[in-house]
């Protein structure tokens, strides 16, 4: 049984289509990430899964039991909010117990004086304050549970937001970029420690990032979105190694995936006026495409021949264990540079590459690297023989 | 903006919630407050008679018209302008002057910022008492500090006096509400960037520059704020003034609400009491309809929108 | 129409609102009774007391006094009567009486109170619109110059001879005279005015009731008005109050005033040696205080009321209530040579009364507060703006003219 | 050029200058209400109080009914403050948070009532209270003030709501709170600073107002300290010394009040809750 549905699910704002029929379903125990520039629609996806949207149209199955009217309380999920959005006039404790006490909440507690008592019963209740120590001591927020938010630092803080998210148990937990207030550091070791988390505790994770690599590195399942419609769902390793559109191809991997121009004649793949060897015979009519080769696909040589794409050095970077290269083609062009891109090669280097700006350099693709996607659609060509 | 809006849609629960909430505001204000509202609008097209408040002949524009051409309003109406005019550059002078300098850090500021507020805990009817009393003629505190300054002032009949009684109210007024204005301001005052005015001094500017340069653009929507705030208050300002002197002496502090008030309760003319109310708050309305475009204007014209 | 919106309103949150407080059930009768004087040192206690008196003498009606200031006495009850409520009686003054006739505020009293059974003073005739009694006379006095013979010795026979004695006096924090000329204290300055107005002649309106505010004996007393002005012999910024109290501390030596107050400079200062004489002014008329008992036609306890009206009319009250008033009140009351001796300013101010005139505009006496505001400030210009008091008295008749008379 | 030294003395001054300008009335009002009456006409006045002469404010509760005033002052305050309070939270809620038709009549309509004078409404009002049996209670006063208060603190709180990130209530929603539950579970705690700040304006308009006080309540034992204070503006009433110990008895409480108050004005609980 799949932990999550979505159908045909729309949203509108105005006449504005901001989610367009969006179907994808989720395995219990996934970790699924909704990865898209801003704007994409992945927040507003999560916050209909979580209820804080409507949906226009469609519906939302979560552990069997269709949720897309009832309000969030009833839906069965916790949320990790981008700001960590903590009670701050309660303490961490209390933050944390908050959830289970609106479980047992009755309209009379907010009357003065014996509300607060009922509402002290619940907290000091054997089955909270179990619930918070196991979470706690999980977390390592044992120490601090009588401090306010405003004196925690922003991890500590996000270790509150998870606290608070997982006493609950729930069936689903949403994470709104949970990470994106922290600094690099700190982003790194909390990612470690949320899929340690999934793993220790279970339960199927949404996850909205548009950090790719917090995507490749935490997600079972991966659904890259753009413009409210999803462009490729699939495990972190199909997405990088088999993007369905030149779109999917650039936004994974830094830097992204080449996209030479190219036509292919029908029997030869040409780029400009050179026949390159190419492990593809796509049985497709003669068209323009565009050749799909990720920078460390390409080698690199100073010897300049007529059967190599030759091309000048633009841009030489320096990034520690790779050095990365950006070569002009003489005879050939990009399809990235419409984005503001060089509109050259880029060419991963092991090592500190001693090359300079204005040299001249030919450049050999690997062919068994080699993706091919319509230069009129961006889609993937995949009738390969 | 347009996330506000977004946000807003997106926390909409049931559809009757927001209803329900404002109902019970929105019920007491229509009771207490647009009831006799509209009661007062029509009441200014009738004869009303104080004591037969619930015989109201129909008069048409009798009451405006008789306004009009009495030619009393005119002076009525210059001292209301000249009242509020003066409150608002008074109270807010006074009070952004006094602001600056509470932010700037000595010894004893946060008593100084509390003892400052001091007048405007004061009621009213104590301040009328207490401010009559200093302004007497002979026995007051303050003609005697002036004769003792050797000032031609001294031994003034202030609040008895056609052009001094103004001054006097107004002296009372600003000592009263600036407080409000240096505490609103002093507030502003925190939200001017440091780095802003450090970016000032590092270009040569002089105090007043950097005052023009980093601390207005900051708060100058408060001051404008402020200005609305003072202006309708001083437009419907009524025990101090009363109490002090019912509007007297010959006019000389005769603002709406004091004629109103005479009309309706030393006249007993009702109808024209509430006439004379409308054209009042017409020009609350008026000044409220101005601030907002101005408002709209800055905003515009520093790029806000 | 509006009534009927009221009320319905009035049905719709009465039931959200009755929780609130329990609507007090009284066993007796129990009426309200508003007048300035309860609020006034010295004389106040005094009357409530005679009220308290009233209370324990049976169980069907208790009078509750209600003080409110004399100068927004008008201002308060008749915005109440205007909404339909306000004290059961009331003491009012002789411009609010008249104001309050015409728009049938209230209640007539013939058949409460048969005339002939009491001996009432002369002023009472005023009480009566039309042959139809809308009050009783409550208490009266006439105008006499007030003189501290430490000061003093003689008091001035005429205008003249009056402004020197003042100009004389007026020395080291002591004031020869002290009157009223602000618009602060409305009534006051009108009564003060009367008095010169009238001394010099002038009346406000002629027999047939045509206004004559800018006759020439009116702008005498004007001038003359203007002229103790100018002396500088009034504590100017000193109100009534305070210049009153001055006068029983020794520092004024005259004040043409009412015999309510000598009653309370006796009352307040038993050993200050003060006389009272004739006002100092060629006319011998001068201004008469006249306040009237009235019943509030909205009143739901007319018997009530009625049975008050009718103990405190009754002689022993009445000379209990003129004990605490000490001016005369509404009935005439025979006095003991004691009585006398101990108060021998009382007899000036009886033979006063020959010549006291109501401070009223007579033939418009339900318009006089408004007349007594254009006056007033045409009288403050004359004071404090040096206009010509003829000029001044032009404009007055002229503004009464368009804007009252309208 | 002036040395910062220099500039430092003149600042001194101005504050002190400022604050004698700002204290001096209620000082002189207190001097006032200290000095025997024979020193009150004299030629120089008396600059100090006479500390003998405080047997005055004994004596003041003795004679004149202040203690009633003050209490019935007190109760008309305080009956405004909790009713304004409890009238303004919802309206202020649905102000920041709702978009409905009708919100921007709601928010002219609460703006709109900042500009009606008092007075120009007593007569209506007196007639409207006189049905409801209104007049001449507490409660009426309570009402009568509430509908000029409510307004201007509706606006306040709801800036204040305003500041609160959305993320807070919709975290509180995921846990399971209705609106009401949000609203009174965390808006009201958020804001607590404000309200208290609102509480305090509330207060002050019940405390010190004047026009109502005077007109809708008639008995002497409802009578509030504003219109008890201006009763002395008569004749024939008490010397301007005891006038003045009542002026003191009436103003020194609202301040001592409000410098108290002033603490939970600061307000900033929100700060810690989102971003860093």
């Amino acid at each position: 049984m799949s932990a999550i549905e979505i159908n045909n699910v729309s949203k509108k704002f105005g006449a504005k289509e901001v989610i367009r029929d969006i179907n994808v379903s989720i395995d219990e125990g996934d970790f699924l990430v909704l990865l898209g520039p801003s704007g994409c629609g992945k927040s507003t996806l999560l916050r209909m899964l979580a209820g804080l949207e409507s949906i226009s149209s469609g519906e939302i199955v979560i552990g069997g039991k269709r949720v897309d009217q009832l309000p969030p309380g009833d839906r069965d999920i916790a949320f990790v909010f981008q700001s960590y959005a903590l009670y701050p006039h309660l303490s961490v404790r209390r933050n944390m117990a908050f959830p289970l006490l609106m479980q047992e909440f009755r309209l009379w507690y907010h009357l003065p004086i014996i509300g607060a008592m009922a509402k002290r019963r619940i907290e000091n209740s054997p089955r909270v304050v179990e619930k918070i120590a196991k979470m706690s001591k999980i977390l390592g927020l044992t120490d601090m549970l009588d401090r306010f938010p405003r004196t925690l630092s922003g991890g500590q803080r996000q270790r509150v937001a998870l606290g608070r998210a997982m006493v609950r148990e729930p069936e689903v937990f949403l994470m709104d970029e949970p990470l994106s207030n922290l600094d690099a550091k700190l982003r790194t070791s909390m990612r470690s420690e949320i899929s340690r988390l999934h793993k220790e505790i279970g339960g199927t994770f949404v996850y909205v990032t548009h950090d790719q690599v917090e995507a490749m590195t935490m997600g079972t399942k991966i659904a890259l979105m753009r413009d409210g419609i999803i462009q490729q769902f699939g495990t972190a390793r199909d997405i990088y190694t088999d993007p369905a559109n030149t779109y999917v191809a650039r936004f994974i991997g830094t830097p992204p995936m080449n996209l030479i121009m190219a036509k292919w004649d029908g029997a030869r793949m040409m780029v400009g006026s050179l026949a390159i060897a190419a492990n593809l015979s796509p049985t497709l009519a003669a068209s323009d495409v565009l050749l799909g080769v990720r920078p460390n696909a390409i080698t690199l040589a100073t010897d300049l021949s007529n059967d190599s794409l030759n091309g000048e050095v633009v841009m030489v970077e320096h990034v520690g264990a790779d050095s990365i290269i950006a070569v002009r083609l003489k005879d050939g062009r990009t399809a990235h540079n419409d984005d503001g891109d060089l509109d050259a090669v880029m060419v991963t280097v092991p090592g500190y590459c001693m090359l300079s700006m204005g040299q001249a350099v030919s450049i050999t693709i690997d062919p068994h690297q080699m993706i091919l996607f319509s230069a009129a659609t961006g889609e993937r060509i995949r009738r390969l023989t | 903006m347009k996330r506000a809006q977004l946000a807003r849609e997106r926390l909409d629960g049931h559809p009757w919630t927001p209803y329900l909430f404002a109902a019970p505001v929105g019920i007491y204000l229509l009771l207490f407050q647009f009831y006799p509202l509209i009661q007062q609008f029509y009441m200014s097209f009738t004869a009303t008679d104080l004591l037969t408040p619930t015989v109201n002949p129909f008069v048409g524009m009798e009451n405006y018209s008789f306004l009009i051409e009495d030619g009393e309003l005119w002076k009525v109406l210059s001292v209301t302008a000249i009242y509020t005019v003066a409150c608002v550059v008074f109270a807010i002078g006074v009070g952004l002057g006094s602001a600056l300098l509470l932010d700037s850090p000595f010894i004893g500021r946060s008593l100084a910022r509390a003892l400052i507020t001091i007048p405007w805990a004061a009621p009213s009817v104590a301040v009328a008492l207490i401010f009559t009393w200093i302004f007497n003629s002979q026995y007051g505190i303050f003609n005697r500090a002036l004769t003792e300054l050797g000032l031609q002032l001294g031994g003034e009949n202030w609040l008895d006096n056609a052009s001094l009684a103004l001054p006097a109210i107004l002296l009372t007024t600003v000592w009263q509400i600036f407080p409000f204005s240096s505490v609103v301001i002093l507030a502003a005052l925190q939200g001017v960037p440091q780095e802003l005015k450090e970016a000032a001094v590092i270009d040569g500017a002089d105090r007043l520059n950097i005052f023009k340069t980093a601390t207005w653009p900051t708060i100058q929507p408060t001051v404008l704020m402020l200005t609305l705030f003072v202006t309708i208050w001083s437009l419907r300002r009524f025990d101090l003034i009363w109490l002090m002197t019912q509007g007297g002496p010959i006019g000389a502090t005769n603002t709406m609400v004091i004629e109103l008030y005479r009309q309706g309760f030393v006249y007993r003319d009702l109808g024209t009491a509430a006439s004379i109310g409308m054209i009042g708050l017409s020009i609350a309305l008026l000044v409220t309809v101005i601030y907002f475009k101005v408002t709209q204007m800055t905003e515009q014209a520093q790029g806000k929108r | 129409m509006r009534r009927t919106v009221n009320r319905l309103m009035a049905a719709a949150i009465a039931v959200g609102l009755a929780p609130w407080w329990a609507a007090p059930a009284f066993a007796k009768d129990k009426i309200t009774f508003a007048a300035a004087v309860f609020a006034e040192a010295g004389r106040g206690d005094r009357v409530k007391a005679w009220i308290e008196s009233y209370n324990q003498s049976q169980t069907g009606v208790e009078v509750e006094p209600i003080a409110i200031p004399f100068s927004s006495l008008a201002n308060t009850v008749f915005t109440q009567m205007g909404g339909g409520g306000g004290p059961d009686l009331i003491r009012l003054d002789q411009t609010d009486f008249f104001a309050a006739i015409p728009s049938g505020r209230l209640l007539p009293l013939g058949d409460v109170i048969n005339d002939k059974d009491y001996p009432f003073l002369g002023p009472d005739r005023f009480m009566k619109v039309k042959d139809v009694r809308y009050g009783l006379l409550f208490d009266t006095t006439g105008y006499a110059l007030l003189y501290n013979k430490d000061i003093l010795p003689q008091p001035p026979k005429d205008f003249e001879s009056f402004l020197a004695a003042a100009r004389e006096k007026t020395r080291d924090g002591t004031f020869g005279y002290a009157y009223r000329a602000t618009m602060a204290e409305r009534a006051g300055f009108w009564q003060d005015l009367c008095n010169y107005v009238f001394g010099f002649g002038g009346r406000w309106s002629d027999k047939d009731g045509n206004l004559t505010l800018n006759s020439p004996d009116v702008i005498k007393g004007v001038a003359a008005y203007k002229k103790v002005y100018d002396a500088g012999v009034t504590p100017k910024g000193a109100d009534a109050a305070t210049y009153r109290r001055m006068f029983w501390e020794g520092k004024i030596a005259m004040n043409v005033d009412n015999g309510g107050v000598a009653a309370i400079f006796n009352r307040n200062a038993p050993q200050l040696p003060f006389a009272a004489a004739p006002s100092p002014f060629p006319d011998k008329a001068q201004g008469l205080i006249m306040t009237a008992l009235v019943v509030n036609a909205n009143t739901k306890h007319k018997d009530a009321a009625g049975a008050f009206i009718k103990w405190a009319y009754a002689p022993e009250n009445q000379k209990t209530l003129q004990a605490a008033m000490g001016t005369s009140v509404g009935t005439r009351l025979d006095m003991s040579p004691e009585e006398q001796a101990k108060q021998p300013w009382l007899r000036v101010y009886e033979e006063q009364m020959q010549n006291a005139l109501p401070q009223l505009v007579m033939g418009h006496e339900d318009k006089t507060p408004e007349i007594q505001q254009i006056v007033l400030e045409q009288v403050l210009k004359v004071l404090l703006e040096n206009a010509d008091p003829k000029d001044a008295m032009d404009r007055a008749q002229s503004l009464v003219e368009r804007r009252v008379l309208r | 050029m002036r040395t910062s030294r220099q500039l430092e003395h003149m600042r001194v001054l101005a504050v002190l200058l400022m604050l004698g300008f700002a204290a001096f009335p209620i000082y002189w009002m207190f001097v006032t209400s200290m000095t025997p009456s024979s020193e009150l006409f004299a030629s120089s006045p008396r600059l100090l109080p006479a500390w003998s002469q405080l047997s005055i404010y004994a004596e003041i509760f003795n004679t004149i009914p202040v203690a009633t005033w003050l209490k019935n002052s007190f109760l008309v305050a305080a009956g405004t403050t909790v009713l304004s309070i409890l009238l303004a939270v919802f309206p202020a809620y649905a102000l920041s948070r709702f978009r409905f038709a009708g919100l921007a009549v709601l928010g002219f309509a609460l703006f709109a009532t900042q500009m009606l004078p008092e007075a120009m409404l007593v007569v209506p009002l007196y007639s409207i209270f006189g049905d409801l049996n209104l007049l001449n209670t507490i409660p009426g006063l309570v009402l009568a003030n509430t509908a000029f208060v409510v307004p201007v603190i509706t606006w306040i709180i709801k800036g204040a709501i305003d500041s609160i990130p959305f993320e807070i209530e919709e975290a509180a929603r995921v846990d399971g709170c209705s609106r009401l539950d949000i609203v009174l579970g965390i808006v009201i705690p958020l804001v607590a600073p404000t309200l208290a700040a609102a509480a305090v304006i509330s207060f002050f308009h019940g405390w010190n107002e004047y026009v109502f006080a005077q007109t809708l309540v008639s008995s002497e034992n409802l009578r509030t300290a504003s219109v008890g204070l201006a009763s002395f503006v008569g004749e024939l009433s008490t010397p301007i010394h005891s006038v003045m110990a009542v002026g003191v008895i009436y103003t020194l409480p609202a301040i001592i009040f409000y410098l108290f108050a002033q603490r939970y004005v600061v307000a900033g609980m929100t700060a810690g809750s989102v971003k860093g």
